[in-house]
């Protein structure tokens, strides 16, 4: 419990160094442009109710010239600052004109000082904030809490389903692996292209596709692969002009037949 | 036993439950956390005045903080009691500025914040203001790119002994002075700060938003106060 | 103000010192602790006489650790800093194929769960069947090694709402469920399971017996389903 004060408040309680020559400041001491025009104005050593804003001014444009003589880098928002200043200074000197639709130059002025009053405000206010008695430092909580102990009881979840399942699946694995894996045949689609090539010859009579196919519609596995393949071939072939098909309603048998003319190019 | 004797008995108790709760717990403590454990139809502001005053004068205080209650070591026996070894990574002067502005102006937006530091806050000054527990993302305002508004916490007001946002120290003198405006001229209703529920111009944050506003992500390039 | 006066204020001050210290310490304080932040020759023993007196019947008491004092919870009141959280789980998949094996096969051995489920099965999955208290041990089979028996209980049958361990569907009723693919082998069987008192190559389990098999100990290296 040592009396000294932490660094934090010391920031607060003592006022900025007195600066006697802007030579010395270097602006990245500071804290925006805002904070150096707060820091100027205190120089005014009055109330920032009645500093003067065009002297303000002029000491803000005159520490940044200051700056750029000894070419020290200044950043984008403190000439930005300036540039407003300078235009403040040349609206305070001339006489406002009542037609003009931009703020007069005293407007723009109380503006600067509200918002320098607005943020000292909150600097004071940061201040007495961390003055405070604080939790942890000057007010305490309870030093040893007692903890809440959480018993926790697991309550299992089964149903009688997957009670079943489970042991089914067990004893399933038990079994023995006889399984043997059948080849299935499969007709291409250019195996069907050949096949109907060679069943449909050069026959110009009308004839149903399945009977074309009978001999291999005769297996029950080779059903639908005949047919699908077939039937996909024979689209590819009416396409190339070799074969013609027809359908007089849907799902009756489909006919086909080869092509009388042949084109030039097919063999 | 009559009524009476009975009704004591039940009161004794509950109070004597709100005590060990309060007691036990380290952080603050809502009525919502209290009832589960009182008697049917307990009046809870009722029972916490009265411990309230029994602990008056005592060396610990029952307190306020927002709409819970924690017991605290009494204020007036801070020179006593003052530790600074268990002190904390100081904040930096911009940090504290920032806390302040948005202690006094919340909900307050970041572009909001910078209005009134005529600087642009880094995303590490809120960083630290968050993970210190004291500032929290509220919402978002209802403007155009919807930025997050921020405020302050429970464990703001309990770090700082407030009973609520409004026992700010000069809140009301900076009210009159027209300095809690975010936006000029100074003539208008001055808003007080609130950290409660969102207000009508503020959204709800979805549950994934990580507070990235556009703005934030183009100052974050500058930051000139990051330490 | 006279002597008397003077006297009960700083007597006061002391209490509340007391009060405060012993509320935020971390530990139990004693005497040499405490003297520091008193007045010259308090006499501490007697403050904190008093100040326990003054906590009797409240929610929290004083308490005398050795030579040292801290606040505690009223003893009656300690059941309010224990919660009981009851959660629901589902069972592992291995905790349940070995749970249908027990139920079919028991009594069975813990080497003949692994035979039919072609695993090792952890300690841990057995525990959590028992700790569920639908499985149990029920004796040692008169084998070399002595193994464990398991079985299942009273309460199995309640929560899978069967009368007696013979409902459990036999090989027909399974296969007439659809559970079993109609594809057996001949020789295929499913027992018929039975829970009642120890068959004639089981010996009772001695009231120390924790249930330890060698064969256990050595199986735990593996653990293949432990989740």
């Amino acid at each position: 419990m040592c009396p000294n004060m932490p660094m934090q408040d010391e920031e607060f309680t003592q006022q900025p160094e007195p600066r006697h020559s802007v030579m010395y400041v270097d602006v990245k001491g500071y804290e925006g442009p805002l904070d150096l025009l707060l820091d100027l104005a205190r120089k005014q050593k009055v109330d920032l109710a009645h500093i003067s804003v065009l002297s303000l001014a002029e000491q803000y444009l005159g520490f940044i010239e200051t700056l750029k003589e000894r070419r020290i880098e200044v950043a984008a928002d403190y000439l930005v600052m300036a540039a407003w200043l300078a235009y403040l200074k040349s609206r305070l000197m001339v006489p406002h004109d009542d037609e003009d639709e931009e703020p007069s130059g005293e407007e723009m002025a109380a503006l600067l000082q509200f918002r320098l009053k607005r943020l000292e405000a909150m600097r004071d206010a940061a201040g007495k904030l961390v003055s405070r008695p604080r939790l942890g430092r000057e007010i305490h909580h309870r030093g040893d809490p007692e903890t809440i102990i959480t018993t926790k009881t697991n309550q299992w979840q089964a149903t009688y389903y997957d009670l079943l399942r489970a042991y089914v699946i067990q004893r399933e694995k038990s079994f023995p692996q006889d399984y043997a894996v059948k080849q299935r045949t499969v007709w291409s689609l250019s195996e069907a292209e050949e096949i109907l090539e060679r069943l449909i010859g050069q026959s110009l009579d009308w004839a149903p596709l399945h009977a074309y196919l009978a001999d291999y519609l005769a297996s029950d596995e080779e059903r639908v692969t005949a047919l699908a393949s077939s039937f996909t071939a024979s689209l590819e072939m009416v396409r190339q002009g070799q074969i013609e098909m027809r359908q007089s309603s849907p799902f009756s048998p489909l006919m086909v037949r080869r092509r009388a003319a042949k084109t030039p190019d097919d063999n | 036993m009559d009524q009476n004797d009975q009704h004591s008995d039940i009161h004794t108790r509950n109070l004597r439950v709100l005590e060990a709760l309060l007691f036990a717990a380290k952080e603050p403590l809502g009525a919502e956390d209290l009832r589960p454990f009182l008697s049917e139809n307990a009046d809870i502001a009722d029972l916490l005045d009265q411990l309230q005053q029994r602990y008056q004068h005592a060396g610990i205080n029952l307190v306020r903080r927002g709409e819970k209650f924690a017991f605290r070591t009494a204020e007036d026996l801070s020179y006593l009691l003052r530790r600074d070894d268990v002190e904390q990574k100081p904040l930096s002067r911009a940090a504290l500025e920032t806390l302040s502005i948005i202690a006094y102006h919340q909900p307050v937006t970041r572009s909001e914040i910078e209005e009134v530091r005529g600087v642009a806050t880094s995303k590490g000054t809120l960083d630290v203001l968050m993970e210190a527990g004291w500032v929290r993302m509220r919402g978002r305002r209802r403007t155009p790119g919807r930025p997050v508004t921020y405020g302050t916490t429970l464990e703001f007001l309990d770090h700082f002994g407030l009973e609520q946002i409004s026992d700010l120290p000069g809140l009301n003198e900076l009210k009159g002075a027209g300095l809690l405006s975010s936006n000029l001229p100074p003539d208008f209703s001055v808003p007080k700060p609130r950290d409660g529920a969102l207000t009508e111009d503020e959204d709800p944050l979805e549950p994934d938003d990580a507070g990235d506003d556009l703005l934030s992500e183009l100052n974050t390039a500058q930051d000139p106060d990051k330490n």
